[in-house]
């Protein structure tokens, strides 16, 4: 089941949706602006919906299996978020519209400020990021002018555990930094001794995921961050795994200074197949007025009768604007609806639940797999995909066997400090039920590795496509359907 | 909410873990910090959300109910129904970014075509997965072009006829840059206005210019001196382009542009009040490995049938780290997808008009309103597409708040970001409007402003 | 509009058939009537619909801005939002009937589910996979016991306080019967009102009786003596009940029933103004060969596995033709399947909640209601679910206008079918109205009859 | 892949979508009529979108594949339609409201009565028929009051060809009417020989699909309705071809009587999966006061100012009410929306293109499967599914195999008159690209059947579930899940 590109499915002079002839005077066209052809598919609306129907079948998703893909936090998409985000109020609205106009966005928008504020323990929340990775370049930038700010123009240097996502280090090259990595020790915690190296006057900040990317919480986390303050820095969050901490510890509690969230991740927005995600930033007091334009903000409070009249916000020292407008607000609906329906006690039991299952899980696996830091995880952990008896079998074996199975693989090969890593997420919104399948084709593939390796070399053997040439993908570097001159 | 565990799972699986409450797994937590009581309000069940934000969404005014002018970087198009009940589909929309290619060849094809689909409407060679939205596609161009030059070329020449809020994130992107410079936008500066003071700023230590087309206010220009200085010093030049334009116009390629990039969201994506939309990057094969973002390749699988794969993620952020050119990771893989849908239904044919429609609605709707007492055309002599400048008789915000009470969104009120542009307003018209809702537009505008 | 065939594949099929034209394909069809010009509109384009549609709606009022009260047959019930979701995919409301079932397991195995859920809803032992809606399946309930008695037992008995709509369909339907009396509910009787005038209608000749549970006036009463009486002549009983009811009350089956049908729309179907709805059928074992409309039942496939089919199709027009008991073919297939997404959904704790929201709210609104001057509730003694009958002081027809003025729909207008009541309104209140809608109503409701 | 059912997934306790308590004062339960237990499922939200997700994966659908379903016109279901019947101000409008407050949706079922005249030739037309088959009803109980009111009473006998569809006996047995069959000619027309040794005084009427169920135009239609209103008798038209005959031919012009449209074949309403569709029927002006009620009717004429305001009318004789409310509106809506955005000449088009595509699809297959009747046909054709020099190859046999090639299979085993019928209906969607990949297939399983017939007899082998046993669901009888007690 190969399905053709829409370009191969073209015929030419045939008609997909169209438009009526125009309704006022006709203007010429300016001559000398116009292009000569456009090769766009000529297509029915029909041969369309077929296609991307078919395509759309050859994936895996959520709503069709367990997707335990590690620091992704793969969980339900409730269906309420995707009715909300689509009223005709809020997807009608355009950004430039009068303030007056756009209230119910704003109040929206404000809330969430508030709630994200009260959930991280920050003091302020900007929401314009468009992805983790664009609060991270937030977070830097802010860094970077609180040190100018304050004249400290020799403070350039970043420290970044070897655990780090390659988010972390490739902000903050291209914010001018220059990225040291921090070894993590035996435990999986930041090596203290290590960064107390670092502590120096071109300190200029530390980033840290915690948990970190094996899962684990940091057991020293309070000590690496005065020792971070201490010597000058500011510390960065990576909110990735903030599941791991809704209503558990708020992040702002114990002297994070900035921090991104990952709306898609914590909140159930979608994945999207690869976006759009949304990276809103919480920072300390002392940084409120560095954070992104704009903040949404009440201009003028309400009282009984009238609400409050909500506006934009520019902070004084603002690192700029991240990019046009204010952020995924359709994405901002749906957390919105999301923490709505949760409340505190519910943020607390997705912590919970996310913890459960994964220490639970950890605990089926580990029988067979090698389990690298052997302590209590949080919302995920980590394990070999190999055994030292067994040279030949590889984690990406593993992971492409679990396809066959029914199961989307791990993350692979990610921390890269853990040989042949397999970074499990279950989510807390799987149940026993699919925590024991996966366990019990986990462990049938451990027993396929020794009985019959082959399986797991040749796999997959019922996926719509089998193993996929990447080299020959590099080297032909075919990027574009042929198009017809 | 939507965890599923029952009292006696969860009772099952702490023996399986061997603790006795689910407390014990957070002990390394600091226990001063650990469960703080979050002040939220009381959780809202399904039926009270749904009326919750419905009642907030009807606290906006909205193209649902009112006739809009407003453009400036988010345009109000129709989409076609398939285009959202495609997006619908959970296999599309709760995937993850396709990193296992043998259950992600949807995503990867639908990427594929749409890359296709973005060079063969740019005129460019090559065009990666997508980035956040048109001003980060600008910044990162900026960006691109320093890596290029290995930080060697030290000027960025923007023109003030650029987005204004992609210039704001050009500055911030490369703030971390100290010794760049971006420049050719000052408020001093006529370069916006006049394509030769832009072309003489241009100089061996250029990286990049960037460039509209059309322009912010409409226009559309003949870039082909200023490609050609740029070229003649060896800089690169990006153009930020309008995708319905391209229905029409001369492609960027056409004119020889190293980068176009743009904002997508015009190809079947909702104003949304801002977002999620939809950055394109397109660029010149040999640029390809100085690219960011993803790239979906053809390859074959094991047993030989064609297959896609992420490609060239040695640039990467997650593979490179440090030494990558940009950080981006999550893009907008669903608005691509939107995008794909969208120039798949609509097509050869259905494109061109659309592009036509706006053509001539925004060109009846510049013409009557030129005839209106105390307004005038900006930029008379130049050719616009589906945009226009305006000289408006009292302030345009005035004359805005006004206009709401016909159910009237007025045009963008350049005087918030052009201080020398007062009492101008930029005026949008897609096919979404129809004769009679300009003719409306009109009486209203000459309604509000007489005395 | 949806043909795809471009001029070049015209030809080429021509040829292949071997004509020169395609008016040459219908040279059959009596010339002189052929391709014949209709008198219809200009076609519309999509976006043109799109809007005109809009507006044709928007002249409509709707429970989207007011506040309703009406029930009668139709309630207005919260619909999750997976609900719709899950209807959208193609692979559901694009599938035809499941007659090939090797690949049609969705559909089949869904119809399963949605039998089991009927079957445990009602205490019935065998669900069909759906009639047209709750008044043919009442229709359909006598014609059964007309065929069960091989057309011998003459007499229909209809309380009077079933759905009159639904009596005007039995009536429909069993015209062709020339010897069949369908009786109980004249205007004359009393029967829908005193159960013992009903009961002492049963005779040797009555083939069936049809109740309604809770009623049409939303009563709920104790059916136990007509049952026993029905049975004592071997006559069926059918009750006609509401779904919603039976997340509290006592089932059919539990009353003895041997047939229990009723209107599905509660369950998860949106109002629609008036369709498409659902008609859940469910009867007795014994009653399976007579029963009308499709089944599905679970076996194996050639491998073991199991499988579902459909059943017992013999019994169907499709194969019996001229002998089969109904002519129903296409039933409300996906209507039964947005029923049984509900309420696998909602699942056993929700559907407990609608149906204890719907009574306490009713029963508040009732109390407020009966505190009103002039108002006065018509059966105060006999226990209610969510529905109940009110006197009124005006006429009914002129309060509810009036009430449109609050932006509310008032009650049913009993007066409507029933001329013996005369300023009688019949008043449904769902989980969907919050005890402010209510305190609104009871407010509008004061003012529009005060003076 | 098999799928637990809901209740093999329920888990006590487990919660899905829950309500908030209420927010009145409490009032008691009636003890005496509450139920001791009810056994709904008890599940997530998230288990309930995989299950049903999954469910749809195993079924065939036109908006996956070519679905050549004869009789059952299975062409693309537009997705505007889908939108616009989800129009709020259509969807939450109740039934019951005053009309006043709904004359958009009298507007749009008066529209489209009138349309569905002026495409058909009737003089009035009536919406609320939920599907064909209760047009049909709504036909013979016409027919029958209609001689009732005319005094012959003695008119019981209707005559139905040997190759219409069961619903037509079916209806007629249903009414009290005596069916007689009738046999159809060597060409597939009516046998007019035995039509008018029938046609006497008991006649009531006959009931005649034309295109018939072979795809066949009757040659001698207007002699048939002749010699059946010369004796008395009404004719009833089976609307369910009626995609042949758009802008073609219009059956009130030949003098058919009475007739129902599917909206959901001839108007693109979607099947469903078994439902729901809609049955409007419409009536010469002879009839028109017979129909059942209500019909949509102006009751105040608008003028320059104000529309027109509309309302119900109950025609003077009518046989009554088909079911409850109006008939299918939220099917109306949809096929409105088809008619509108075709015109006079899209009708015409969708009849030409589906007639071009049959012929051509015969064409292409007339050379491997014996063709009974080699005529041009209309919008879709019978072939036999089977040889007479391979006594094993069933139509089944090639019904199955299709699939294998990813194709639905045709219509089988109707119309009874063709040996091993195999009923093909492309429609007017399919592409040339998709029938000549559906001949190709059919003429490989030709090939197939003859070189080896196993395949054949074992197909399906691609399917989620292969063949099934019919007669163990029909012994076992197991019509509904286990449920717990
Ligand atoms: C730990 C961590 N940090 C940062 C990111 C980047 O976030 P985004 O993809 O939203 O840009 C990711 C994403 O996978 C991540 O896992
Ligand atoms: C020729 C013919 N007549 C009548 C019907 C019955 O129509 P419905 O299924 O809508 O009741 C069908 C349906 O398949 C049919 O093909």
């Amino acid at each position: 089941m190969t399905e053709l590109t829409i370009y191969e499915l073209s015929q030419s002079g045939r008609k997909g949706v169209t438009f009526p002839e125009p309704d006022v005077p006709l203007t010429p066209l300016p001559e000398d602006f116009l292009r000569e052809s456009l090769h766009l598919p000529e297509l029915s609306e029909y041969d369309v919906v077929r296609h991307f129907t078919n395509l759309s079948k050859l994936n895996y998703s959520i709503d069709g299996g367990f997707y335990p893909l590690g620091s992704c936090t793969m969980k339900y998409n409730p269906k309420i978020n995707e009715e909300v985000a689509r009223l005709p109020g809020f997807a009608n609205t355009h950004p430039l519209q009068p303030i007056v106009s756009i209230q119910g966005n704003l109040y929206l928008m404000y809330q969430l400020q508030e709630w994200l504020q009260e959930i991280s323990g920050f003091h302020r929340v900007c929401l314009t990021p468009a992805a983790g990775a664009q609060g991270e370049l937030v977070g830097a930038l802010i860094i970077r002018k609180y040190h100018q700010v304050n004249n400290n123009n020799r403070r350039k240097k970043i420290l970044i555990p070897d655990s780090a996502h390659g988010t972390n280090p490739a902000t903050s090259s291209m914010t001018g930094f220059k990225v040291t990595p921090l070894a993590s020790d035996s435990q999986g915690n930041v090596d203290l001794e290590s960064l107390k190296a670092e502590c120096d006057e071109t300190l200029a900040g530390l980033m840290l995921t915690n948990p970190n990317t094996l899962g684990l919480f940091d057991e020293n986390v309070e000590e690496v961050i005065r020792l971070v303050h201490e010597a000058g820095g500011l510390v960065y969050g990576d909110g990735a795994n903030l599941n791991a901490l809704l209503g558990v510890l708020r992040p702002g509690d114990i002297g994070f200074d900035i921090m991104h969230f990952n709306l898609h991740k914590t909140f159930s927005t979608p994945h999207g197949g690869g976006g759009p995600g949304s990276g809103p930033v919480g920072v300390s007091e002392a940084l409120s007025e560095y954070l992104p334009s704009p903040i949404i903000t009440i201009i003028e409070e309400g009282d009984e009768e009238t609400p409050p009249f909500f506006g934009f916000y520019k902070p004084e020292l603002t690192v700029g604007s991240m990019k046009a407008f204010y952020g995924h607000f359709g994405i901002h609906i749906r957390a919105f609806a999301y923490i709505a329906m949760h409340g505190s006690k519910g943020l607390r039991d997705i912590a919970e639940k996310a913890v459960l299952n994964a220490n639970y899980l950890m605990t089926k696996i580990k029988k067979d797999y090698v389990l690298p830091f052997k302590r209590t995880c949080m919302h995920e952990f980590v394990v070999e995909g190999a055994w030292v008896d067994l040279p030949d079998v590889h984690a990406l074996d593993i992971s492409k066997r679990l396809m066959d199975y029914g199961f989307h693989p791990p993350t692979n090969y990610f921390p890269l400090i853990v040989r042949e890593a397999l970074m499990i997420e279950p989510t807390e919104t799987e149940s026993k039920q699919t925590l024991d399948a996966f366990a019990k084709a986990m462990n049938a593939i451990a027993r396929e590795a020794r009985e019959n390796p082959e399986l797991l070399h040749k796999a997959p053997f019922t996926t719509p496509v089998r193993r996929c040439d990447e080299v020959k993908a590099a080297k032909d570097l075919i990027l574009c359907c042929w198009v017809p001159d | 909410m939507f965890t599923p565990h029952t009292p006696q799972e969860i009772e099952e699986m702490l023996k399986v873990i061997g603790v006795n409450s689910i407390e014990d797994l957070f002990v390394q937590v600091p226990e001063k910090h650990r469960f703080p009581e979050l002040n939220l309000p009381e959780p809202l069940s399904e039926i009270e959300l749904a009326s919750y934000l419905k009642e907030i969404s009807s606290a906006n005014a909205s193209t649902e109910d009112f006739i809009s002018f407003l453009g400036a970087g988010a345009y109000n198009h129709y989409i076609p129904a398939a285009v959202d009940m495609i997006l619908r589909r959970g296999e599309f929309y709760t995937a993850y970014t396709p990193y296992q290619p043998e259950i992600s060849q949807g995503t990867l094809q639908a990427t594929f075509e749409f890359q296709s689909l973005m060079t063969e409407l740019t005129g460019m060679d090559v065009s990666n997965a997508s980035h956040y939205d048109g001003a980060t596609t600008a910044a990162e161009a900026a960006n691109l072009a320093y890596y290029f030059f290995r930080g060697k070329r030290k000027k960025v020449i923007v023109s003030r006829a650029v987005n204004p809020q992609y210039r704001e994130t050009i500055r911030t992107y490369l703030q971390g840059f100290d010794d760049v410079v971006v420049t050719g936008d000052e408020e001093t500066s006529k370069a916006g206005y006049e394509l030769q003071d832009l072309i003489s700023l241009i100089d061996r230590d250029t990286s990049i210019v960037l460039i509209q087309y059309p322009d912010f206010f409409g226009r559309v220009i003949d870039y082909a001196n200023l490609v050609e200085k740029a070229h003649s010093v060896g800089a690169l030049i990006a153009f930020v382009f309008n995708p319905t334009s391209l229905g029409l116009l001369k492609p960027p390629g056409a004119f020889g542009a190293d980068i176009a990039v743009g904002e997508g969201q015009p190809l079947g994506i909702p104003l949304s009040f801002g977002g999620p939309y939809l950055g394109i990057f397109t660029i010149k094969d040999r640029l390809v490995r100085k690219l960011a973002g993803r790239l979906v390749g053809e390859t074959i699988d094991q047993d030989g049938k064609r297959a896609f794969v992420l490609t060239l993620t040695a640039r990467e952020q997650h593979i490179r780290r440090e030494r990558s050119t940009s950080n981006i990771c999550t893009n907008q893989g669903l608005m691509a997808l939107a995008a794909t849908i969208y120039l798949s239904l609509i097509g050869k044919e259905g494109f061109k008009q659309v592009a036509n429609l706006c053509y001539q609605k925004a060109h009846y709707a510049a013409k009557r309103i030129s005839m209106l007492k105390g307004f005038e055309l900006a930029f008379i002599d130049t050719p616009f597409f589906h945009e226009f400048v305006v000289k408006t008789p009292q302030p345009v915000s005035q004359i805005n708040l006004r206009l709401q009470n016909h159910w009237i969104l007025g045009g963008y009120d350049l005087s918030q970001a052009y201080p020398e542009m007062e009492n101008h307003m930029l005026i949008a018209v897609t096919e979404k409007l129809s004769k009679h809702d300009i003719d409306d537009f009109i009486a209203a505008l000459e309604e509000v402003t007489g005395d």
